[in-house]
């Protein structure tokens, strides 16, 4: 089995493992005793994982230093490896590439065709589950890298279930022949490979070139879905005029948008902690207030007791009786306000979320970009043959009437 | 014939009905099926054409040949007063591909575009400027809804076209609708005459659909097709696994993953090949609910054989093997030939019982991990997950669904916690469809809002407590979860 | 002040209100002391209303019974105007409509060209908030309509910022013209309006044919918005073409996405509780299971006294040794088991959401249908002038150099 | 000059740079504005143009003419390493229209369209087939980065077009690429070496996206254009109303809620046009935060007229009339003539905090109402919104901003059993631009994921108290929120 098709338990030499660093930090390694993975961290000896069951976390201490740093190894999976895939690569994701195989009905019935290859993303999740994959791609340099990596993933050699062809599909259609550069192991006696294909999946620019290669190569005595991924309306517009030129039927184009959210928390301020704030920020002024509001008016009072006319002010008074100013110049001796005690949402120092001190509410966000558009997928569906065998039809007729009941139930 | 690509007898197939509502039905030879209102046929006029094939109900028969069939609506009425419906030729229909159906009826604000609708001879206006628009639209169809019924009663032995032909003929107004309009019209139209209906393979697809068209969202979790495919993918489902599943939803999310696991079974293939995937289902309630396996084409031996169930409580606190054994006595076969036929019923009951305990006590030994953790429950998952957790491998996937990302939220800050559960990720899926007419092309108008959120992370096994020295993670090793940045990794970087 | 734009506080006689009867059901009424307002629970009469703040809750009894029936009357707002629309009309509906005003920038120096009126809904909102509103109506059934409609709430001949008028603008233009089928009152000397539009709104199938007709009616020196609002993408296409060969700039087509949730509780069902909930039907079967076992085994037993091979069975008696068997035939004789009594989630019982005898989350449901699909909303800008009045410029230059400094700081 | 039109001596506008990214500058007579290495230019030039005209700097200019501005950029250093930004002339450029803009860079797989791009005349291919996919681009581009960057230091007396000429000359595997690459390979390096801008008006639109360019997003509580639109509309705000505001994005709210109600203000305007609008802010802080404010061209005198603030405590624990009056005497002209200037200081200081505690009476009267709640607030909503509800007026909107959904869920949970409160919603809205290009339609790749939620509800008056017969509503008339009815009423149909 390939290193995607087994589960394996434990890490053991030679094995393809993924090393999780951080989400947007995957990398595939070849288990190797003499070997060490080498972070920014320090280096994370492979003879510490063989042995070991795979999501073991690993452990070493950080260079120069008493700190530790941690990296999981795991199994890989399609899934892992596509978030492991650089960003700039054409990629296939999981939610386009999980509905496009749930909608074609993949499974251990299913030959499936896909062109073009690109990434071989996509390609991983259709050999974990498909009976065979053919896969096409008209890029040379990324059908040898593409085959190499099946090569090395165990998808082509040990599952053999995948192979892959370097082809412009437009222009020369799906038959596989002999002398073709692809990865088929032809027989002595096999000229060309019979795909039977029933389910198929064109990522290419122009569609509608090779919508009408696929009778050739499509199973002819079932229903079989396609399925058209392209970026641009028009190519959408197009596709659906060359299929239903072709004769495919129930088209239907769809988007897939999906989401990730962040698990986060709001701190809980309640306007009762707010006002209480105030409150206490309140008091320290009003005393400042109130002391340089004394001095004010013991200077106009002192400037008044020239004059004669201080009734009017007298009975502000009473109010600050009690202390004494400290200066004339009251405008330049502004009193230092005392700092505030009543601090409940920690203002002024860097409060980090989740701090056990406050209390939160838990809330989602969503991530911070979105991946707002893949492409539209336009679906369609064929069978070619539209007879029934008679002879076999009146054979299964008394053949099942003959029998008391079906083998169900 | 091979069931999985022909119309076969004894299958469960999905008759898609010119209304787009579906029905399950069983191919019983020699029987007939009823559509309703759209009509009767016999089942075997169908086997044998590729599954997906479009049927037309022909009911030009010769005289003396007709046959009626009950109509599982009128079931409830008193024998006589049921009405019957005639059963008329089910005919193959080669497709033309016409107007997409994928379309909604809210747009007569874009209906001058018109680039289609060659097939249209019927005068048209370039937009619908003058239809009238405070009218009734039983003004407009001069047709009364009593004469319309009365067409309906007669329709069996009435070409649905000329129905068509009737209905715009007194249609005042249809002169006036756009090309596309009219187009549109007659489609509706058609839907309510024709006679046509396609058999579709039995898939998780169109067992979902046909769930949601007979309202019953609720009783599967408000699960959209998109979700159940990150479930898929995400919970790596493939043919050599054995999964932890909860499913609350009936036996769907089971269904889609045998679907996923082993593809369409034949009996023959059941002797030649081999199976090893196996999904164990864990049940709150005494008995598992997979009801709706039964419109599944597996086998039940099949469905025994992969499919395993067991209650919460047994798979938490399983009986010892020597509980199971002292509960229990095998009668020797002399002694069971002494037994009176009620007694051996009694006696079959109890090793029944016997062995399904001994498989509970097989599933929930120590050592036995699972491939995955796939959950579909409205129990509390932040008390349910850490306790099935331990019984995963590591490496490998858990994922769970709920209609409300409020419930994985709270599930994400608790996995987020635990060092044995990786990067728990919060995720939504929606599939928007379009009207995939050419010339027209544009989203539905009104889809439905719901299909469910999902969390998925990664059963992981945390390095050893670390020797007495000081541990101080840099900060920016993100994901080491060490207690002492517990405070950042609360703030999480999904 | 029309019956939209003034905030009135009290519920008056003549007064355009609405009745909210339930999300799905609110209905505009003229009150009047003689009428009443009729529902299937009973008749609100109006004078119940009058006097009473807006928003005032009303009860009635309700028609044969002591129960009691509830309305709210409501001040209209061209956002519950629009709620109060059936949903067949079509409607810009306020996630469009409030995005395009704010993007148009709409406000106190707007004028505003919207074609077709349709149902009038945004038409509200823009009276709301522009200086003019300038609206073409091509169907001449929904123009009066409309019209009338118009009138009745005040924005024609209260406010007098709304001018409509029957039109085909994709045939004629913009330009209203005595003797027009509009609303717009004409003064002796005036042939023409003078429209001045700097922001658009075309919701027609055919915008393109519009465009090249909006020259002479935009404001000439200053940019000028344009918005249109169109459901399929071939038309956006169409649109594009058309704005670029008229000369507007900066395109940018969108689509607003909106959805409602509501607010929804579901009950925490813990696994512990689930748990023993299990214990308690076991233990109670096992009573039931274990009478059964004492009685077959009690029959199986009283045939072995007649035979010789009593020992194996023995040892199996001491955990069933307390009960006698109370029949021979125990199949024939199932216990009744007693009703289990632990029951934390109330099944079998209709719990109703919320339900204070349990716990619950709260939670959000996106509504059952969504509007996933209003139209595509295409942006354009366009200025005429580009030049600048040098005269002007200098005569600017010296006034502002000056003064000792501008108005601001 | 009308400055709602054209560009204007000490206005505030918005300048958008070759690279898409904005700046706000006041438009100061005879200074000049530097755009850093796009170059910079004298105001005076771009005086009386209309609002959203674009210019290109252009650079030949006599000798000796030249100019210099300095980099805001540089400020920090030294000032004799400051590097000065030669002053070109600023030209208005009449615009043609060209690609859209408003595209991305991710899709390559589609490029064998290519409907546009007449204008290319360079070699181009089908499809990007022979594209070197492994190399690195600095591999194909010839030009080494070092050379570049010469380039780029010279080209302040370098056409544009001419590096970019240099650029496609030497870029091996140019003429591979298909003309839709090209063109998007081209808008790419001009966007690097144009020396364009455009003048835009300042408008709470370009505000945001300022803020947003500059990665204040949180400040702002990462509120999306969207989600005010539906606030203004939600909230009803109208020239005429008095709003109660609670604005934590730092006056971003205010801003847009005075352009909707006020439009652009000219000094002529306040003296001939009557405003009657009034937006009252209330703070949790001792000052009201209203930073943004700075970029608008509203007067002081108008801010002050129309936007008064007051703190939390303060709105709901005012002083008495008798208070303040207590707290503060009134000099007589007589007096005040005898102050020193340093005690004139301190007098004005009370005297205006006399006026301002008024304006809290003023404000907080017992029977003021307002005309809408218009919060966007972190504070805790549950306690919040019911406790300033019995401040707004029956039948007007209150409409609530969060950058969580959940904390809405809670509010309008909270408000649903409140008799006060007609029917809470909770809402979200996202807006989803495409890359508007004719046959490259297509939502683009990637967006901002961000743009919170919003519950709107209306306040009412709940009848009252009804006399003491049974009273026993009908469940299925809804909202009717008694308490017989509380059970029902909490699985709320929103």
């Amino acid at each position: 089995m390939s290193y995607f098709g087994e589960f394996k338990d434990l890490i053991q030499e030679g094995d393809l493992a993924l090393v999780w660093i951080s989400r947007d930090n995957i990398k595939p390694i070849t288990v190797d005793s003499k070997e060490f993975f080498n972070t920014r961290y320090g280096s994370f000896p492979h003879r510490d994982m063989i042995g070991k069951p795979y999501g073991s976390q690993i452990a070493i201490r950080t260079k120069g230093s008493n700190k530790f740093a941690f990296i999981h190894v795991l199994q890989p999976t399609p899934e892992l490896w596509t978030l492991s895939l650089p960003h700039r690569t054409q990629i296939v994701y999981t939610p386009d590439s999980s509905y496009i195989m749930e909608r074609l009905n993949c499974g251990p019935n299913s030959n499936v065709i896909e062109a073009g290859t690109g990434s071989g993303s996509f390609s991983h999740a259709f050999a974990r589950n498909v009976k065979h994959l053919y896969s096409f791609e008209f890029h040379e340099a990324r059908y040898n890298q593409a085959k190499e990596e099946f090569e090395k993933h165990g998808l082509i050699n040990i599952e053999n279930n995948v192979t892959i062809t370097h082809r412009d599909v437009c222009e020369s259609g799906f038959t596989i022949k002999k002398g073709d550069v692809t990865s088929n192991q032809f027989k002595d006696d096999e000229e060309y490979v019979n795909l039977e294909a029933n389910a198929i999946f064109l990522d290419l620019p122009a569609p509608w070139e090779a919508l009408p290669h696929l009778d050739t190569v499509i199973s002819k005595d079932e229903s079989v879905g396609l399925c058209c991924f392209s970026p641009c309306i028009e190519q959408v517009d197009k596709t659906i005029e060359a299929m239903e030129k072709n004769g495919w039927i129930n088209i239907q184009m769809v988007e897939i948008q999906s989401k990730q959210y962040e698990s986060r928390r709001q701190m809980i301020r309640t306007l009762d902690d707010a006002l209480e704030r105030l409150r206490d920020i309140k008091s320290h002024k009003l005393e400042g207030v109130a002391r340089r509001k004394r001095e004010f008016e013991n200077m106009i009072n002192e400037e008044k007791k020239l004059d004669t006319n201080a009734n009017k002010i007298d009975k502000k008074d009473i109010s600050t009786q009690t202390e004494k100013p400290t200066s004339k110049k009251a405008q330049n001796n502004r009193p230092i306000i005392a700092k505030t005690k009543f601090n409940p949402f920690g203002k002024g120092s860097r409060v980090r979320e989740g701090d056990t001190n406050f209390q939160w509410k838990q809330v989602s966000k969503v991530e911070t970009e979105i991946k707002s558009h893949t492409s539209y997928l336009t679906f369609a569906f064929k069978t070619i043959t539209n007879t029934r065998d008679e002879e076999l039809f009146q054979k299964e007729l008394e053949f099942t009437t003959s029998k008391p009941s079906s083998h169900k139930k | 014939m091979d069931s999985s690509k022909v119309i076969s007898f004894n299958q469960h197939v999905v008759l898609e009905l010119p209304s787009g509502n579906l029905k399950i039905a069983e191919l019983r030879p020699n029987n007939s099926i009823s559509l309703g209102k759209f009509g009767a046929f016999y089942i075997n006029d169908i086997i044998g054409y590729p599954l997906g094939s479009r049927f037309e109900i022909n009911y030009e028969v010769k005289e003396g040949e007709e046959g009626f069939a009950e109509d599982s609506k009128e079931k409830k009425k008193p024998k006589h007063m049921q009405k019957k419906i005639p059963i008329g030729k089910a005919k193959l229909m080669i497709e033309t591909p016409a107007i997409n159906e994928t379309s909604d009826d809210n747009e007569d604000r874009s209906d001058s575009i018109g680039t289609i609708a060659d097939e249209l001879e019927y005068e048209n206006s370039l937009n619908n400027k003058n239809l009238n628009i405070k009218g009734n639209p039983s003004e407009i169809q001069e047709l009364s809804m009593a004469e319309i019924e009365e067409m309906k009663k007669q329709y069996a032995n009435t070409n649905s076209q000329d129905i068509i032909n009737k209905i715009i003929q007194s249609h005042k107004e249809f002169n006036l609708k756009t090309k596309y309009s009219q187009l549109k019209y007659l489609n509706r139209k058609k839907s309510k005459f024709s006679k046509e209906f396609i058999v579709h393979k039995m898939t998780g697809r169109l067992l979902l659909n046909y769930l949601i068209d007979k309202g019953d969202i609720q009783r599967i979790m408000d699960m959209s097709e998109e979700s159940i495919g990150m479930i898929l993918n995400y919970g790596n489902v493939k043919s050599n696994g054995k999964y932890l599943v909860i499913d609350e939803t009936g036996g769907l999310l089971v269904y889609f993953m045998m679907e996923r696991m082993f593809g369409h079974v034949t009996e023959n293939d059941m002797e030649n090949k081999k199976f090893e995937g196996e999904i164990i289902v864990i049940h709150e309630n005494e008995h598992v609910n997979l009801d709706l396996l039964k419109f599944s084409n597996y086998s039940e031996k099949f469905i025994k054989k992969h499919i395993k169930s067991i209650s919460i409580l047994d798979f938490f606190e399983p009986p010892t093997e020597e509980e199971i054994n002292n509960g229990f006595t095998k009668l020797t076969r002399e002694e069971l030939s002494k037994l009176s036929n009620g007694e051996r019923n009694v006696y079959q009951r109890r090793i029944k019982g016997y062995y399904k305990q001994c498989q509970i006590v097989e599933l929930t030994k120590n050592d036995r991990k699972y491939d995955g953790l796939i959950v579909a429950s409205t129990l509390q998952l932040t008390q349910l997950i850490p306790r099935l957790g331990p019984k995963i491998h590591g490496s490998r996937s858990i994922i769970c669904y709920s209609q409300f990302k409020e419930i994985l939220l709270e599930l994400s800050h608790e996995l987020y916690s635990d060092l044995n559960y990786l990067a728990p990720t919060l995720m939504e899926t929606r599939c928007r469809p379009y009207q995939s007419v050419r010339g027209k092309l544009h989203p539905l108008m009104t889809m439905r809002g719901g299909g469910g959120y999902l969390m998925w992370s990664l059963k992981v096994e945390p390095a050893p407590p670390i020797p007495s020295i000081e541990i101080e993670p840099k900060e920016d090793i993100s994901e080491t979860k060490n207690e002492e940045t517990e405070a950042e990794t609360k703030k999480q970087k999904i």
